[in-house]
Protein backbone atom coordinates (compact mmCIF):
# COMPACT_ATOMS: atom_id res chain seq x y z
CA UNK A 1 0.00 0.00 0.00
CA UNK A 2 1.77 3.45 -0.89
CA UNK A 3 1.23 6.22 1.56
CA UNK A 4 -1.46 8.16 -0.17
CA UNK A 5 -3.70 5.32 -1.43
CA UNK A 6 -7.17 4.82 0.51
CA UNK A 7 -7.80 1.55 -0.41
CA UNK A 8 -5.79 -1.56 0.14
CA UNK A 9 -6.06 -5.70 -0.42
CA UNK A 10 -3.87 -6.50 2.82
CA UNK A 11 -4.58 -6.15 6.46
CA UNK A 12 -4.81 -3.47 7.46
CA UNK A 13 -1.84 -2.26 10.14
CA UNK A 14 -2.69 0.39 12.40
CA UNK A 15 1.09 1.24 13.50
CA UNK A 16 1.92 3.65 10.65
CA UNK A 17 -1.20 5.26 10.78
CA UNK A 18 -0.74 6.32 14.56
CA UNK A 19 2.82 7.17 14.08
CA UNK A 20 2.30 10.01 11.62
CA UNK A 21 1.52 12.44 13.74
CA UNK A 22 3.27 15.99 14.48
CA UNK A 23 4.58 17.40 17.63
CA UNK A 24 2.04 20.56 16.76
CA UNK A 25 -0.75 17.86 17.35
CA UNK A 26 -2.56 17.11 21.08
CA UNK A 27 -5.12 15.22 20.20
CA UNK A 28 -5.48 11.53 17.87
CA UNK A 29 -7.92 9.49 17.45
CA UNK A 30 -8.40 6.27 15.65
CA UNK A 31 -11.69 4.56 14.55
CA UNK A 32 -11.57 0.95 12.96
CA UNK A 33 -14.64 -0.91 11.94
CA UNK A 34 -13.55 -4.80 12.07
CA UNK A 35 -15.89 -8.07 11.21
CA UNK A 36 -18.51 -8.80 13.80
CA UNK A 37 -19.55 -12.45 14.44
CA UNK A 38 -23.11 -11.04 14.38
CA UNK A 39 -25.15 -8.67 12.20
CA UNK A 40 -28.83 -8.37 12.24
CA UNK A 41 -29.24 -11.64 14.65
CA UNK A 42 -27.52 -14.10 12.00
CA UNK A 43 -24.16 -15.56 12.51
CA UNK A 44 -21.59 -13.94 10.25
CA UNK A 45 -18.21 -15.92 9.00
CA UNK A 46 -16.72 -13.78 7.24
CA UNK A 47 -17.33 -10.66 4.87
CA UNK A 48 -16.06 -9.50 1.08
CA UNK A 49 -15.62 -5.95 0.29
CA UNK A 50 -15.12 -4.98 -3.74
CA UNK A 51 -14.97 -1.40 -4.97
CA UNK A 52 -15.15 0.85 -7.98
CA UNK A 53 -12.03 1.32 -7.45
CA UNK A 54 -11.12 4.64 -9.40
CA UNK A 55 -13.34 6.54 -8.04
CA UNK A 56 -13.24 5.02 -4.58
CA UNK A 57 -9.68 6.40 -4.26
CA UNK A 58 -11.31 9.45 -5.40
CA UNK A 59 -14.13 9.77 -3.10
CA UNK A 60 -11.96 8.75 -0.40
CA UNK A 61 -9.27 11.31 -0.85
CA UNK A 62 -11.80 14.02 -1.13
CA UNK A 63 -13.66 13.22 2.39
CA UNK A 64 -10.16 13.15 4.05
CA UNK A 65 -9.75 16.71 2.35
CA UNK A 66 -12.87 18.07 3.37
CA UNK A 67 -12.86 16.81 6.92
CA UNK A 68 -9.18 18.90 7.45
CA UNK A 69 -11.07 21.64 6.08
CA UNK A 70 -14.19 21.73 7.51
CA UNK A 71 -12.83 21.09 11.29
CA UNK A 72 -9.46 22.39 10.93
CA UNK A 73 -7.82 19.37 11.76
CA UNK A 74 -4.46 19.02 10.50
CA UNK A 75 -5.02 15.39 9.16
CA UNK A 76 -6.89 13.07 8.34
CA UNK A 77 -6.65 9.64 6.61
CA UNK A 78 -8.73 6.77 5.79
CA UNK A 79 -7.63 3.06 4.52
CA UNK A 80 -10.03 1.19 3.34
CA UNK A 81 -9.84 -2.87 2.55
CA UNK A 82 -11.12 -4.73 -0.08
CA UNK A 83 -11.15 -8.76 -0.52
CA UNK A 84 -11.50 -11.56 1.54
CA UNK A 85 -11.88 -10.67 5.58
CA UNK A 86 -12.48 -13.35 8.82
CA UNK A 87 -13.95 -12.47 11.99
CA UNK A 88 -12.23 -9.47 13.80
CA UNK A 89 -10.10 -8.15 10.68
CA UNK A 90 -9.98 -4.50 10.36
CA UNK A 91 -12.69 -3.39 7.37
CA UNK A 92 -11.45 0.56 7.75
CA UNK A 93 -9.01 2.53 9.84
CA UNK A 94 -9.59 6.57 10.09
CA UNK A 95 -7.31 8.56 12.04
CA UNK A 96 -7.23 11.83 12.52
CA UNK A 97 -4.52 14.09 14.24
CA UNK A 98 -5.63 17.61 15.02
CA UNK A 99 -4.32 20.00 17.94
CA UNK A 100 -7.57 20.09 19.79
CA UNK A 101 -9.80 17.06 20.82
CA UNK A 102 -13.23 18.08 19.75
CA UNK A 103 -12.48 18.78 16.02
CA UNK A 104 -11.00 14.79 16.07
CA UNK A 105 -14.10 13.77 16.70
CA UNK A 106 -16.41 15.88 14.66
CA UNK A 107 -13.69 15.23 11.97
CA UNK A 108 -13.48 11.07 12.18
CA UNK A 109 -16.70 10.77 12.83
CA UNK A 110 -17.65 12.87 9.42
CA UNK A 111 -15.17 10.77 7.83
CA UNK A 112 -17.38 7.36 8.21
CA UNK A 113 -20.53 9.06 7.88
CA UNK A 114 -19.52 10.32 4.69
CA UNK A 115 -17.56 7.15 3.87
CA UNK A 116 -20.70 4.89 3.84
CA UNK A 117 -22.93 7.55 2.31
CA UNK A 118 -20.63 8.41 -0.53
CA UNK A 119 -17.86 5.30 -1.49
CA UNK A 120 -18.72 2.82 -4.10
CA UNK A 121 -17.61 0.07 -1.59
CA UNK A 122 -20.26 -3.07 -1.24
CA UNK A 123 -19.94 -5.33 1.19
CA UNK A 124 -20.85 -8.88 1.21
CA UNK A 125 -21.52 -11.00 4.57
CA UNK A 126 -21.02 -14.49 4.35
CA UNK A 127 -23.27 -16.87 6.94
CA UNK A 128 -21.83 -19.76 9.15
CA UNK A 129 -25.35 -21.30 7.44
CA UNK A 130 -23.47 -21.07 4.00
CA UNK A 131 -26.00 -17.94 2.60
CA UNK A 132 -24.40 -14.87 1.43
CA UNK A 133 -26.21 -11.48 0.42
CA UNK A 134 -24.97 -8.05 0.06
CA UNK A 135 -25.76 -5.51 2.40
CA UNK A 136 -28.24 -3.19 1.89
CA UNK A 137 -27.08 0.63 1.55
CA UNK A 138 -27.00 4.04 0.36
CA UNK A 139 -27.92 5.26 -3.00
CA UNK A 140 -25.71 7.37 -4.34
CA UNK A 141 -27.34 10.85 -4.99
CA UNK A 142 -26.53 11.33 -9.04
CA UNK A 143 -28.09 9.72 -12.56
CA UNK A 144 -31.30 8.76 -11.16
CA UNK B 1 -23.06 2.53 -30.13
CA UNK B 2 -21.38 -0.50 -27.79
CA UNK B 3 -20.89 -0.12 -24.38
CA UNK B 4 -18.74 -1.81 -21.64
CA UNK B 5 -21.03 -2.11 -18.45
CA UNK B 6 -19.63 -2.75 -15.20
CA UNK B 7 -21.81 -4.03 -12.33
CA UNK B 8 -20.53 -4.03 -8.72
CA UNK B 9 -22.13 -5.96 -5.62
CA UNK B 10 -25.79 -7.19 -6.12
CA UNK B 11 -26.19 -6.43 -9.54
CA UNK B 12 -23.86 -8.54 -10.30
CA UNK B 13 -26.22 -11.51 -9.84
CA UNK B 14 -28.46 -9.92 -12.07
CA UNK B 15 -26.61 -9.25 -14.74
CA UNK B 16 -23.74 -11.41 -14.37
CA UNK B 17 -19.85 -10.83 -14.06
CA UNK B 18 -18.27 -7.86 -16.08
CA UNK B 19 -17.55 -6.85 -18.25
CA UNK B 20 -21.39 -6.94 -20.27
CA UNK B 21 -20.87 -5.79 -23.76
CA UNK B 22 -24.05 -3.68 -24.73
CA UNK B 23 -25.85 -2.49 -27.60
CA UNK B 24 -27.26 0.49 -26.58
CA UNK B 25 -29.24 3.73 -28.29
CA UNK B 26 -28.58 5.44 -24.95
CA UNK B 27 -26.40 8.66 -25.33
CA UNK B 28 -26.63 9.96 -21.58
CA UNK B 29 -26.72 7.84 -18.07
CA UNK B 30 -30.50 8.65 -17.02
CA UNK B 31 -31.33 7.08 -20.83
CA UNK B 32 -28.86 4.09 -20.37
CA UNK B 33 -30.46 3.32 -16.75
CA UNK B 34 -33.99 3.23 -18.44
CA UNK B 35 -32.87 1.43 -20.95
CA UNK B 36 -31.35 -1.55 -18.86
CA UNK B 37 -34.01 -1.52 -16.61
CA UNK B 38 -36.41 -2.52 -19.52
CA UNK B 39 -33.65 -5.03 -21.02
CA UNK B 40 -33.53 -6.50 -17.49
CA UNK B 41 -36.66 -6.39 -15.73
CA UNK B 42 -34.87 -8.41 -12.98
CA UNK B 43 -33.46 -4.93 -12.36
CA UNK B 44 -36.66 -3.36 -11.07
CA UNK B 45 -35.69 -3.23 -7.04
CA UNK B 46 -32.46 -1.15 -7.74
CA UNK B 47 -34.99 1.57 -9.66
CA UNK B 48 -33.73 4.84 -8.78
CA UNK B 49 -30.85 3.66 -6.59
CA UNK B 50 -27.86 2.79 -9.16
CA UNK B 51 -25.25 5.78 -10.11
CA UNK B 52 -22.50 5.58 -13.05
CA UNK B 53 -19.21 6.50 -13.31
CA UNK B 54 -17.46 6.18 -15.88
CA UNK B 55 -13.44 5.72 -14.66
CA UNK B 56 -12.73 8.23 -11.43
CA UNK B 57 -16.11 10.57 -12.59
CA UNK B 58 -19.65 9.78 -10.82
CA UNK B 59 -22.14 10.76 -14.18
CA UNK B 60 -24.92 12.95 -13.75
CA UNK B 61 -27.96 12.34 -15.41
CA UNK B 62 -27.64 14.07 -18.29
CA UNK B 63 -23.37 13.14 -19.09
CA UNK B 64 -22.63 12.28 -22.30
CA UNK B 65 -22.08 8.41 -22.80
CA UNK B 66 -19.64 7.62 -25.68
CA UNK B 67 -19.22 4.90 -27.72
CA UNK B 68 -16.31 2.06 -26.26
CA UNK B 69 -16.90 3.55 -22.66
CA UNK B 70 -16.68 1.65 -19.92
CA UNK B 71 -19.73 2.16 -17.50
CA UNK B 72 -19.67 1.27 -13.58
CA UNK B 73 -23.20 1.05 -12.31
CA UNK B 74 -22.76 1.44 -8.49
CA UNK B 75 -25.82 0.14 -6.56
CA UNK B 76 -25.94 1.35 -2.87
CA UNK B 77 -22.84 1.39 -1.34
CA UNK B 78 -22.01 -0.23 1.95
CA UNK B 79 -18.39 0.69 3.29
CA UNK B 80 -17.18 0.78 6.33
CA UNK C 1 1.25 -1.62 34.54
CA UNK C 2 -1.22 -4.20 35.32
CA UNK C 3 -4.44 -4.71 32.89
CA UNK C 4 -6.42 -3.42 35.14
CA UNK C 5 -4.35 -0.55 36.19
CA UNK C 6 -5.40 3.52 34.72
CA UNK C 7 -2.15 5.06 35.93
CA UNK C 8 1.31 4.31 34.97
CA UNK C 9 4.60 5.90 35.10
CA UNK C 10 6.15 4.62 32.05
CA UNK C 11 5.41 4.97 28.22
CA UNK C 12 2.14 3.84 27.09
CA UNK C 13 2.14 1.63 24.63
CA UNK C 14 -0.80 1.30 21.92
CA UNK C 15 -0.98 -2.30 20.52
CA UNK C 16 -2.53 -3.93 23.87
CA UNK C 17 -4.77 -1.55 24.15
CA UNK C 18 -5.91 -2.06 20.53
CA UNK C 19 -5.53 -5.29 20.65
CA UNK C 20 -8.05 -6.30 23.73
CA UNK C 21 -11.34 -6.05 21.40
CA UNK C 22 -13.62 -9.15 20.70
CA UNK C 23 -15.33 -10.62 17.68
CA UNK C 24 -18.77 -8.83 18.90
CA UNK C 25 -17.38 -5.12 18.88
CA UNK C 26 -17.54 -3.64 14.97
CA UNK C 27 -16.54 -0.88 16.19
CA UNK C 28 -13.47 1.00 17.91
CA UNK C 29 -12.22 4.25 19.30
CA UNK C 30 -8.33 5.22 20.79
CA UNK C 31 -8.32 8.56 21.47
CA UNK C 32 -5.01 9.44 22.34
CA UNK C 33 -3.50 13.15 23.86
CA UNK C 34 0.13 13.83 22.91
CA UNK C 35 2.33 16.82 24.55
CA UNK C 36 2.13 19.56 21.97
CA UNK C 37 4.81 21.86 21.00
CA UNK C 38 3.21 24.84 21.26
CA UNK C 39 0.30 25.88 24.08
CA UNK C 40 -1.66 29.04 24.25
CA UNK C 41 1.06 30.41 21.58
CA UNK C 42 3.57 29.26 24.18
CA UNK C 43 6.86 27.18 22.84
CA UNK C 44 6.46 23.95 25.06
CA UNK C 45 9.44 21.59 25.45
CA UNK C 46 7.85 19.22 28.36
CA UNK C 47 5.33 18.00 31.04
CA UNK C 48 4.79 16.96 34.06
CA UNK C 49 2.01 14.94 35.30
CA UNK C 50 1.28 14.01 39.40
CA UNK C 51 -2.05 12.69 40.65
CA UNK C 52 -3.51 11.76 43.71
CA UNK C 53 -2.95 8.34 43.18
CA UNK C 54 -5.93 6.35 44.75
CA UNK C 55 -8.49 8.82 44.06
CA UNK C 56 -7.60 9.24 40.26
CA UNK C 57 -7.65 5.55 40.38
CA UNK C 58 -10.78 5.04 41.35
CA UNK C 59 -11.95 7.85 39.68
CA UNK C 60 -10.99 6.64 36.31
CA UNK C 61 -12.22 2.89 37.17
CA UNK C 62 -15.77 4.56 37.85
CA UNK C 63 -15.41 7.09 34.24
CA UNK C 64 -15.01 3.11 32.46
CA UNK C 65 -18.12 1.83 34.12
CA UNK C 66 -20.07 4.79 33.33
CA UNK C 67 -18.67 5.38 29.90
CA UNK C 68 -20.05 1.27 29.45
CA UNK C 69 -22.83 1.33 30.92
CA UNK C 70 -24.23 5.15 30.00
CA UNK C 71 -23.35 4.24 26.15
CA UNK C 72 -23.84 0.58 26.46
CA UNK C 73 -20.45 -0.27 24.73
CA UNK C 74 -18.51 -3.21 25.57
CA UNK C 75 -15.03 -1.78 27.00
CA UNK C 76 -14.02 1.57 27.85
CA UNK C 77 -10.20 1.64 29.00
CA UNK C 78 -8.40 4.81 30.14
CA UNK C 79 -4.84 5.25 30.81
CA UNK C 80 -2.96 7.84 31.77
CA UNK C 81 0.81 8.21 32.24
CA UNK C 82 1.98 10.52 35.21
CA UNK C 83 5.46 11.80 35.38
CA UNK C 84 7.99 13.44 33.18
CA UNK C 85 7.02 13.74 29.64
CA UNK C 86 9.01 14.90 26.37
CA UNK C 87 7.51 16.48 22.95
CA UNK C 88 4.93 13.99 21.28
CA UNK C 89 4.81 11.76 24.28
CA UNK C 90 1.56 10.18 24.85
CA UNK C 91 0.09 11.31 28.09
CA UNK C 92 -3.29 9.42 27.87
CA UNK C 93 -5.67 7.10 25.75
CA UNK C 94 -8.74 6.16 25.77
CA UNK C 95 -9.94 3.15 23.78
CA UNK C 96 -13.68 1.77 23.48
CA UNK C 97 -14.51 -1.41 21.49
CA UNK C 98 -18.24 -1.28 20.73
CA UNK C 99 -20.95 -3.25 18.66
CA UNK C 100 -21.67 0.20 17.06
CA UNK C 101 -20.03 3.30 16.02
CA UNK C 102 -22.41 6.03 17.63
CA UNK C 103 -21.90 4.71 20.80
CA UNK C 104 -18.32 3.98 21.02
CA UNK C 105 -17.84 7.95 19.84
CA UNK C 106 -19.83 9.27 22.73
CA UNK C 107 -18.59 6.91 25.02
CA UNK C 108 -15.11 7.98 24.43
CA UNK C 109 -15.56 11.86 24.35
CA UNK C 110 -17.64 11.16 27.62
CA UNK C 111 -14.51 9.55 29.21
CA UNK C 112 -12.11 12.39 28.24
CA UNK C 113 -14.89 15.13 29.19
CA UNK C 114 -15.08 13.41 32.85
CA UNK C 115 -11.34 12.83 33.28
CA UNK C 116 -10.62 16.41 32.68
CA UNK C 117 -13.29 17.43 35.48
CA UNK C 118 -13.42 15.34 37.64
CA UNK C 119 -9.65 12.91 38.07
CA UNK C 120 -7.00 14.69 40.45
CA UNK C 121 -4.28 14.90 38.03
CA UNK C 122 -2.15 18.20 37.73
CA UNK C 123 -0.34 19.01 34.47
CA UNK C 124 3.19 21.43 34.96
CA UNK C 125 4.04 22.86 31.57
CA UNK C 126 7.38 23.52 30.65
CA UNK C 127 8.52 26.33 28.33
CA UNK C 128 11.68 26.38 26.17
CA UNK C 129 12.81 30.02 27.99
CA UNK C 130 12.93 27.56 31.00
CA UNK C 131 9.52 29.05 32.82
CA UNK C 132 7.03 26.53 34.14
CA UNK C 133 3.86 26.64 34.88
CA UNK C 134 1.02 24.39 36.31
CA UNK C 135 -1.98 25.00 34.02
CA UNK C 136 -5.33 25.91 35.44
CA UNK C 137 -7.98 23.13 35.48
CA UNK C 138 -11.21 22.50 36.75
CA UNK C 139 -12.56 22.52 40.55
CA UNK C 140 -13.81 19.39 41.86
CA UNK C 141 -17.56 19.51 43.48
CA UNK C 142 -16.41 18.92 46.66
CA UNK C 143 -15.28 20.33 49.92
CA UNK C 144 -15.96 24.15 49.23
CA UNK D 1 -5.18 17.48 66.61
CA UNK D 2 -2.53 16.61 63.83
CA UNK D 3 -2.83 16.40 60.50
CA UNK D 4 -1.02 15.27 57.81
CA UNK D 5 -1.35 17.59 54.37
CA UNK D 6 -0.66 16.65 50.97
CA UNK D 7 -0.95 19.36 48.48
CA UNK D 8 -0.50 18.21 45.16
CA UNK D 9 0.15 20.70 41.85
CA UNK D 10 0.66 24.34 42.28
CA UNK D 11 -0.44 24.11 46.42
CA UNK D 12 2.75 22.49 46.45
CA UNK D 13 4.16 26.03 45.72
CA UNK D 14 2.23 27.96 48.27
CA UNK D 15 2.41 25.01 51.16
CA UNK D 16 5.44 22.93 50.70
CA UNK D 17 6.26 19.68 49.70
CA UNK D 18 4.28 17.18 51.38
CA UNK D 19 3.92 15.90 53.97
CA UNK D 20 3.15 18.95 56.03
CA UNK D 21 2.35 18.27 59.44
CA UNK D 22 -0.45 20.61 60.99
CA UNK D 23 -1.74 20.65 64.24
CA UNK D 24 -5.50 21.84 63.50
CA UNK D 25 -9.04 22.67 65.30
CA UNK D 26 -10.50 21.58 62.38
CA UNK D 27 -13.34 18.68 62.64
CA UNK D 28 -14.59 18.49 58.80
CA UNK D 29 -13.70 19.27 55.22
CA UNK D 30 -15.01 22.60 55.47
CA UNK D 31 -13.14 23.92 58.56
CA UNK D 32 -9.96 22.32 57.81
CA UNK D 33 -10.00 24.44 54.39
CA UNK D 34 -11.31 27.91 56.36
CA UNK D 35 -8.23 27.35 59.10
CA UNK D 36 -5.72 26.65 55.90
CA UNK D 37 -6.74 29.99 54.18
CA UNK D 38 -6.55 31.67 57.30
CA UNK D 39 -2.95 30.50 58.50
CA UNK D 40 -1.52 30.52 54.54
CA UNK D 41 -2.81 33.64 53.03
CA UNK D 42 -0.90 33.06 49.70
CA UNK D 43 -4.03 30.37 49.39
CA UNK D 44 -6.05 32.98 48.33
CA UNK D 45 -6.56 32.59 44.77
CA UNK D 46 -7.68 28.91 45.31
CA UNK D 47 -10.40 30.07 47.80
CA UNK D 48 -13.59 27.84 46.56
CA UNK D 49 -11.29 25.62 44.40
CA UNK D 50 -9.75 23.41 47.09
CA UNK D 51 -10.90 19.98 47.41
CA UNK D 52 -10.24 17.25 50.01
CA UNK D 53 -9.51 13.56 49.79
CA UNK D 54 -8.58 10.77 52.38
CA UNK D 55 -7.07 7.99 50.19
CA UNK D 56 -9.49 7.01 47.37
CA UNK D 57 -12.46 8.76 48.93
CA UNK D 58 -13.04 12.67 48.20
CA UNK D 59 -14.39 14.42 51.19
CA UNK D 60 -17.79 16.41 51.18
CA UNK D 61 -17.86 20.13 53.78
CA UNK D 62 -19.24 18.18 56.49
CA UNK D 63 -16.82 14.85 55.93
CA UNK D 64 -15.31 14.44 59.65
CA UNK D 65 -11.30 14.50 60.04
CA UNK D 66 -9.83 12.21 62.62
CA UNK D 67 -6.28 12.69 64.42
CA UNK D 68 -3.75 11.73 62.00
CA UNK D 69 -5.58 11.77 58.82
CA UNK D 70 -3.33 12.11 55.83
CA UNK D 71 -5.37 14.58 53.76
CA UNK D 72 -5.03 15.67 50.27
CA UNK D 73 -5.38 18.84 49.11
CA UNK D 74 -6.78 18.86 45.77
CA UNK D 75 -6.67 22.07 43.69
CA UNK D 76 -7.99 22.65 40.01
CA UNK D 77 -7.36 19.10 37.87
CA UNK D 78 -5.71 19.37 34.52
CA UNK D 79 -5.03 15.82 33.37
CA UNK D 80 -6.04 15.01 29.52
Amino acid sequence: MEADMHLTHNAIALEPLLASTSNACGASLLFTGTVREHNEGRPVNGMRYTAHEPLAEKALAEICREAEQQFAVATCHIVHRLGELRLGDISVAIVVHSAHRAAAYEASRFAIEALKARVPIFKQEFYTDGDARYLDGQTLDAAL
Amino acid sequence: MRISLIPYGPLVGVLGEPPLDLELEATDAQTLLAELHQRFPALEPWTQRIACACGDSLLGPHSAIHDGDEIALIPPVSGG
